[in-house]
């Protein structure tokens, strides 16, 4: 079946099973949608699950009924993503985050590998905690990672930020908090990074949407230093967040569209959204900068190491992070 | 040491909420309201500290405007329950609900964002350090350097204890909640006390809302009250409303809390770990209970 | 009777009013909105389904809170008791395998079986240590709510999945659908009569309600006290569970994160604007359930945020019960007006 | 003092208790300055409506008052004491967990500049009070500390302290002994002879008689008259209450007693602390007999009724009835010997939002298998209706239908509700609790002709009752327990008012 030889699409509907505000991964796909909004004319709305699971089918009724284009963040409603697939073959549905394949491979599925981005997150950290001549760096190698739950994405973040670090040096110790669940409780995300700071790690990456907010915040407090999460919250506490690791749901977004609009769209693929793809990155630069230029450039080389392939980053594979 | 530090100090930050809420309420529970609004009126202040501190860059406006919010909430409390004679559970669970749904709205009507509000425009409530007690090692760690609305708190239950067993004011708290006929037939209408009670009730969630978002981090998020308010009510019908002990349930809280957080180090998930609070709540029960019980057959 | 329907319907009527003025405030339409929101939820095939399967998670846990209420019971832990019956289903769908005509009914009793397991660990603090049961149900449901979790992402977790999530259970234990209609608002209507009949016309339902009403009375009139609690917390929990059973059963076929929503608090919220009244837990909670699915229609066609419907429900919520009360004084005054002027004259 | 001038006009009073009960129908009445007025009439007369009309706890709907020759409206109460109005009520509504000096103060306490109480100042004057009028109490004793007697005198001078002029006390005899009450008329004609003005509801005609200068009667929301105390008799006030003649004396047939129904063996009841409740108790009934239980309220009445019914464990000593040992039956198993009238209707008799029916089927619907359907699992709701027209018919009980709540019916027709249901039981052992409190004249003569029925049908009773002249009026024995220890066991043809009256307050007979 193919979509390409379809008249444009006029409604799109990007439909999230949580809800937005997250100033990360969900804002972040909200912003593509505007920009397709804004240059192709078309309508688009955004429905919010809130995490409900039984707004799930409801909602993606909904949006089939409304759009021609369909972008899900899909988790929880994978088997009734493939149904609805199935059943519309002459609708366009592109999931983002993870890979789903309906029986009729109608689905594009978009993948980041934000193993890429967090490894260089990782690499940051590691090298800053051996760095003691920024401020109130420690001699003690340890560096800590805050997440809002114990899901597959939160570990493959800090596997490979874990893989980062010890790229630098294995003695580095990793220290890990979860939140379990509570990724709007602010608070708990800062006494975890407090408590983090006090077992003497002196980078603290945040994988907790709003939680981690708190955890930046911690940073300032005690004068130490953080990592910031999906969109570049460098500038947020200018002076105690030293990166960003960058997740463009945005950038994706407008990618498959453009696609559409111009009539080479391929359903059923999996897009995979690297460094290279511009699908995540690690944003170093800020307002105050700590960071001393070697380490920026030692970063950036990796980086550009990762995007030209020479260097391959280990994916996550289920394995028990959190100890 | 420095973690033994961290888990006190994380253990004052996190009782303080709970039990400015918990002190608010202990009010109402004298008072004879059953009062589950708590929640909600956390929230509220919470919301409205970040607005009036943002806008006006003054972190004490913000705490007026966090009182004057919860203060809101009392009034349709009172507006309902007091004057209307609606169901209090009723009542209580309609204004958690609004909270949620207003403040969500309201943030994303005034500030054009979803989920969480920071900013560095945002004053927070200023840390108090005391410089003698600055050299004391250990203790001086803990005693300097806490968010003012720590010692408001603190200072908070004192009064709150003063108010309701040592004044007038409290004596009719009390004939309220002990028996409303005797203190409407004494002269003092019994729903003006109850009305009283959810009017402080307001002003300390509308502290206690106020440390949540411009004390302990400073930001607003969407249902930052997080649970706090529930805890608080489980907390004064753990004391049957005695502000000191309400102060212990929460400190007991508070270090639960944290030390759920600490066990996570130590190999247990951490869905376990964060059932703590809730376990060493049924623990503080139990024991509860079993005094009751002991009092009772004595 | 007639006059019970009459302050309901006066009262929705006067909170839909208020919530049209709230719309207006904010610069929306109201009647576009309304329109929109009964749309979805009512008017139409579909709909009206969705908003009958909305309404299973809701008026079970309803139930549940109004019966034990009923009885002078505080339970107030139907959140976690959903969870655990939503865990036991799926547990029980994963390593099961029998025919759909046994397997439907076995998951469903299991289901029953957690949630009544759940409330019987709050009923036996209660009955042995004396800890009162409004307590250790609220917190059980936050323990309950991190034990599931647990649970999904640990020893049952779906390995292929990227959250938090069971596998998919037996499809034998499918809940099958007829149309858009899904077969849990069966268990739904017949959990309803049943718990009607039981609560009315058994002679234990007889006892929970004198026993609610006046426990000490009850207790000098020979019934045992100690065993109708037990019952009426068990039972109760097993209505709570059933509705977490056919939750994972006619929905996604799998416990995963956010399954249980806000349901269960919400059903404990209608029981009370009900009155604690059984049939007319059923109806307020399918009016609820028809505002909340509403609501999604409300934002796609008139982007009126979903948040607004939450105020919305608070708003009807205590404008109802304000109304009621305020009604049923407001009607025996103006009879005792009457009759005073009749006095007079 | 009956020529005294006027101080209070109440014109033309009209109250309805939504939706319909018309308790008050354009009533008028006046009292005068200095006077002790007594207001008398059946249950649901009217009588503490029109002072509570009065006091501004409810409002009529319509008529005036006239005080002190200005008409006045109080919207509350605190008017009315601002006033110099104050009113005891018929259930004594104080704070039990507040001292004697705190109850006192509630409302005028004295503070200091920060809104502390000043304590000291508060118990001083409460003190003064308490000398001025020679009332005994300590300011410093908890109120659920101290008897019923006292707790009176707690509300009486709450008023005093407020300097009222016009007391109004609503049934404050209902709970005295015998002893007690002359004490409180003293106190009240102390207070007349200083100038208040006392409105004084009662049921106890010669109560009335020996302490008023003017009576008014009411029945049925409206005035029927008002008499000097001293142109009237007892007979006269009895049949102007009820509209008709009422007996006062005795209609109990001598009739041999059977053998023993209820024997209770060595029953004692110590708490943990050591404070011993019930002290070793040897008693028994026999069929055909009314034993009646006279004492103080908490002389361990509480406590034997609890350790009967199975609500206490007794800490030893044994109960029998007809042989079967009850001593560790469950309260089900109990009540298939036991038929049990409590004392508070509203909280041990009945629930008050059932519809009657389910209020009158209780216990029935254990012990009777034609309540049952089903294998005993449903409620035969169909013959419950027929048991309850039954019982509204056979015991006269007034009441629009089965259906209907069980707080729309009066009082009166609440107990006869409860009697008639545990009268159906047809248990050989028959225990009342106050049967007759707070009734009025034609519901106790009722009730009064059921029991004696009962003892006539050859069942054993025991009757425990605060009312002296109901023991002597319906016991053939009367046991006196005092501080939980049986000092009296006494055939009522052997013994007289003042005797057990002794015993009640010495646990002795005075030997002067
Ligand atoms: N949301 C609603 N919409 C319309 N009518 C309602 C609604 N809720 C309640 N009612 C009406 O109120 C009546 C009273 O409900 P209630 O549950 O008290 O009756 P019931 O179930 O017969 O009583 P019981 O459960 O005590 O036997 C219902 O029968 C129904 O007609
Ligand atoms: N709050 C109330 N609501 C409804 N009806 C009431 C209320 N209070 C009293 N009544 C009714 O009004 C009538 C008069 O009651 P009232 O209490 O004045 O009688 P009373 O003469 O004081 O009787 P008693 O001797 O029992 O105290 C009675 O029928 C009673 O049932
Ligand atoms: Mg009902
Ligand atoms: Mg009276």
């Amino acid at each position: 079946p193919a979509t390409s030889t379809q008249e444009q699409p006029k409604r799109v509907v990007y439909l999230i099973n949580g809800a937005l505000g997250d100033n990360a991964f969900y804002d972040s796909g909200k912003a593509g949608i505007d920009n397709i909004a804004r240059e192709y004319g078309v309508e688009t709305r955004t429905i919010e699950c809130n995490f409900d699971a039984g707004k799930y089918e409801p909602s993606l009724r909904a949006a089939v009924d409304f759009a021609d284009v369909i972008f899900v963040i899909s988790y929880g409603f994978e088997d009734q993503l493939k149904e609805f697939a199935d059943q519309y073959p002459n609708k366009i549905f592109v999931n983002i985050d993870t890979v789903v394949e309906n029986s009729k491979k109608t689905i594009t599925s978009v993948d980041f590998i934000e193993e890429e981005s967090a490894y260089l997150a990782g690499v940051v950290a590691g090298l800053a905690t051996l760095d003691t001549t920024i401020p109130n760096i420690n001699p003690d190698k340890i560096i800590g990672v805050v997440g809002g739950d114990v899901d597959p994405v939160v570990s493959a973040f800090v596997f490979a930020y874990e893989n980062g670090a010890k790229s630098i040096d294995p003695e580095i110790q990793v220290l890990k908090k979860s939140l379990g669940g509570a990724w709007d409780d602010s608070a708990r995300g800062k006494q975890a990074a407090l408590q983090l700071y006090d077992q003497k790690a002196d980078v603290v990456f945040q994988v907790a949407a709003a939680a981690g907010i708190g955890v930046l915040q911690a940073a300032r407090e005690r004068q130490l230093y953080a990592i910031g999460v999906d969109t570049n919250q460098n500038d947020l506490e200018p002076g105690y967040v030293i990166a960003s690791d960058i997740k463009n749901v945005g950038k994706a977004i407008e990618d498959v569209y453009k696609a559409i609009n111009d009539g080479t769209y391929q359903p059923g693929q999996v897009l995979k959204y690297g460094i290279a793809q511009g699908g995540v990155d690690i944003a170093l630069e800020a307002q105050i900068q700590v960071l001393p230029q070697s380490i920026i450039d030692q970063v950036m080389a990796l980086r550009q190491q990762i995007i030209d392939g020479s260097l391959k980053i280990e994916l996550y594979n289920n394995q028990n992070v959190w100890q | 040491m420095k973690i033994l530090i961290g888990l006190i100090n994380g253990m004052i930050s996190g009782a303080t909420p709970i039990l400015l809420a918990a002190l608010g309420g202990a009010y109402t529970y004298y008072a004879g309201v059953f009062n589950i609004a708590m929640e909600g009126m956390l929230l509220t202040g919470a919301f409205f500290a970040v607005l009036g501190s943002y806008y006006t860059g003054s972190w004490l406006i913000g705490v007026l405007l966090a009182i004057l919010g919860a203060l809101f909430l009392s009034l349709i409390f009172i507006l309902f329950a007091v004057v209307l004679k609606t169901d209090e559970f009723v009542t209580g669970i309609a204004l958690n609900l609004f909270a949620v749904g207003a403040t969500t709205y309201m943030l994303r009507k005034i500030f054009s964002v979803k989920g969480v509000f920071s900013n560095p425009a945002i004053q927070p409530i200023p840390a108090i350090r005391l410089p003698l007690a600055e050299n004391i090692p250990f203790v001086g760690e803990i005693l300097s350097g806490q968010i003012l609305m720590v010692w408001v708190a603190g200072l908070a239950t004192i009064l709150t204890y003063f108010l309701i067993f040592q004044t007038r004011f409290g004596l009719r708290l009390r004939a309220a909640g002990y028996n409303p006929a005797r203190l409407d037939s004494s002269g003092v209408p019994s729903s003006r006390m109850r009305a009283l009670s959810l009017l402080a009730c307001g002003v300390l969630c509308g502290l206690g809302g106020s440390f949540l978002s411009l004390g302990y981090v400073n930001l607003f998020a969407e249902n930052m009250s997080a649970g706090r308010g529930w805890i608080s009510l489980a907390a004064i019908i753990l004391v049957n409303g005695n502000p000191l002990g309400i102060a212990l349930i929460s400190l007991l809280f508070g270090f639960s809390d944290g030390l759920g957080l600490l066990l996570q180090g130590y190999r247990v998930p951490s869905q376990f770990t964060a059932m703590v609070p809730y376990i060493a709540t049924l623990i503080a029960l139990y024991f509860y209970a079993a005094r009751k019980r002991r009092l009772n057959s004595a | 009777m007639r006059q019970k329907i009459l302050n309901a319907l006066i009262g929705i009527v006067v909170a839909l009013l208020l919530g049209a003025v709230l719309l207006l405030l904010q610069g929306y339409d109201p009647l576009a909105t309304y329109e929109a929101l009964f749309r979805y939820s009512l008017f139409g095939y579909y709909p009206f389904a969705t908003t009958l399967r909305n309404a299973v998670p809701l008026v079970l846990p309803g139930l549940s809170a109004a019966i034990a209420f009923a009885s002078g019971v505080v339970n107030l832990g139907q959140p976690g008791q959903l969870v655990m019956g939503a865990l036991f289903a799926t547990v029980g769908g994963l390593y099961l395998d029998l025919p759909p005509a046994l397997m439907i009914p076995v998951l469903a009793l299991l289901s029953m079986l957690g949630g009544l397991l759940w409330a019987g660990v709050a009923a036996l603090l209660r009955r042995f240590f004396d800890m009162s049961e409004f307590i250790v149900t609220l917190m059980l449901n936050m323990i309950a709510d991190f034990f599931t979790a647990w649970a999904i992402t640990e020893p049952f977790k779906d390995p292929a999945a990227f959250s938090p999530m069971t596998p998919q259970i037996n499809p034998n234990g499918w809940l099958p659908k007829w149309g858009e209609f899904n077969t849990m608002i069966l268990f739904m209507f017949a959990a309803v009569i049943l718990a009607w009949f039981v609560f009315n016309r058994w002679k234990a339902g007889y006892e929970w309600r004198i026993t609610g009403q006046n426990a000490l009375f009850a207790r000098l009139g020979g019934c045992n006290i100690n065993r109708n609690f037990m019952a009426v917390m068990l039972m109760t929990g097993a209505l709570a569970g059933l509705a977490g059973g056919l939750v994972v059963m006619g929905g996604p076929h799998r416990f995963i994160r956010g399954l249980g929503a806000n349901y269960a608090w919400d059903g404990v919220m209608i029981a009370i604007v009900a009155n604690n009244g059984l049939i007319a837990t059923f109806l307020y909670g399918l009016f609820f359930s028809a505002i909340q699915t509403g609501a999604l229609g409300m934002e796609l066609i008139t982007s009126v945020p979903n948040e607004i419907s939450q105020v919305l429900q608070a708003v009807l919520v205590l404008v109802i019960v304000a109304s009621r009360e305020y009604l049923n004084t407001f009607v025996e005054q103006r009879a005792a007006r009457r009759r005073a002027r009749e006095a007079r004259t | 003092m009956t020529n005294n001038p006027t101080l209070i006009e109440m014109r033309h009073i009209v109250k309805v208790y939504p939706p319909s009960v018309l308790a008050l129908d354009d009533v008028t009445v006046d009292f005068r300055r200095g006077e002790i007025h007594s207001i008398v009439g059946e249950n649901g007369a009217g009588k503490s409506t029109l002072m509570k009309v009065l006091y501004g706890l409810t409002q009529a709907n319509s008529g005036e008052i006239i005080y002190k020759g200005e008409p006045v409206h109080f919207r509350e109460p605190g008017e009315a004491i601002a006033a110099g109005i104050g009113m005891v009520h018929q259930e004594i509504v104080l704070i039990p967990e507040y001292t004697v000096w705190e109850n006192i103060v509630l409302g005028v306490e004295p503070v200091n500049w920060l809104g502390k109480i000043d304590r000291q100042r508060a118990r001083q004057l409460v003190k003064q009070k308490i000398d001025e009028f020679q009332f005994n109490l300590d300011p410093d004793a908890r109120v659920e500390s101290i008897s019923v007697a006292a707790r009176q005198k707690v509300e009486i001078l709450t008023l005093l302290y407020r300097n009222v002029e016009v007391l109004i006390l609503d049934e404050p005899t209902a709970v005295l002994t015998p002893q007690e009450i002359p004490q409180l008329f003293a106190e009240l004609n102390r207070l007349r002879d200083g100038g208040h003005t006392i409105l004084f509801i009662s049921h106890r005609l010669e109560e009335v008689l020996e302490l008023s200068d003017r009576i008014t009667v009411m029945r049925k929301g409206k005035k029927v008259d008002t008499v000097p105390a001293s142109a009237t008799t007892r007979q006269e006030l009895a049949r102007m209450m009820v509209g008709r003649d009422v007996i006062f004396t005795t209609r109990r047939k001598p009739q041999p007693p059977g053998e023993a129904v209820l024997r209770v063996e060595n029953l004692s009841l110590r708490e943990d602390h050591g404070r011993v409740r019930l002290n070793n108790l040897n008693f028994e009934v026999r069929a055909g007999e009314i034993v009646g239980v006279a004492g103080v309220e908490g002389n361990g009445q509480f406590e034997l009724v609890n350790t009967l019914m199975g609500i206490q464990k007794p800490t030893s000593g044994r109960i029998f009835i007809r042989n079967v040992d009850i001593t560790h039956f469950d309260i089900l198993q109990r009540r298939q010997y036991i038929s049990f009238v409590p004392q508070d209707r509203g909280k041990m008799g009945a629930s008050l939002v059932a519809p009657l029916w389910e209020d009158a089927i209780m216990t029935h619907h254990r012990l009777n298998p034609r309540f049952s359907q089903w294998n005993g699992l449903l409620l035969n709701t169909r013959f419950a209706q027929q048991f309850t027209r039954d019982l509204i018919e056979n015991f006269s009980v007034v009441a629009p239908s089965p259906r209907a709540p069980f707080r729309t019916l009066s009082g009166g027709n609440q107990q006869k509700v409860i009697v008639g249901r545990e009268l159906l039981l047809q248990s050989d052992f028959v225990l009342l609790d106050q049967p007759t409190r707070g009734l009025d004249v034609g519901s106790m003569e009722y009730i009064h002709d059921q029991i004696l029925r009962i003892r006539a049908e050859g069942r054993a009773v025991l009757m425990i009752s605060a009312d002296l002249e109901e023991i002597f009026l319906l016991s053939d024995r009367i046991l006196v327990l005092y501080r939980g220890q049986l000092v009296g066991n006494l055939p009522v043809e052997q013994t007289n008012p003042q005797e057990v009256g002794s015993l009640m307050l010495e646990g002795q007979v005075q030997s002067s």
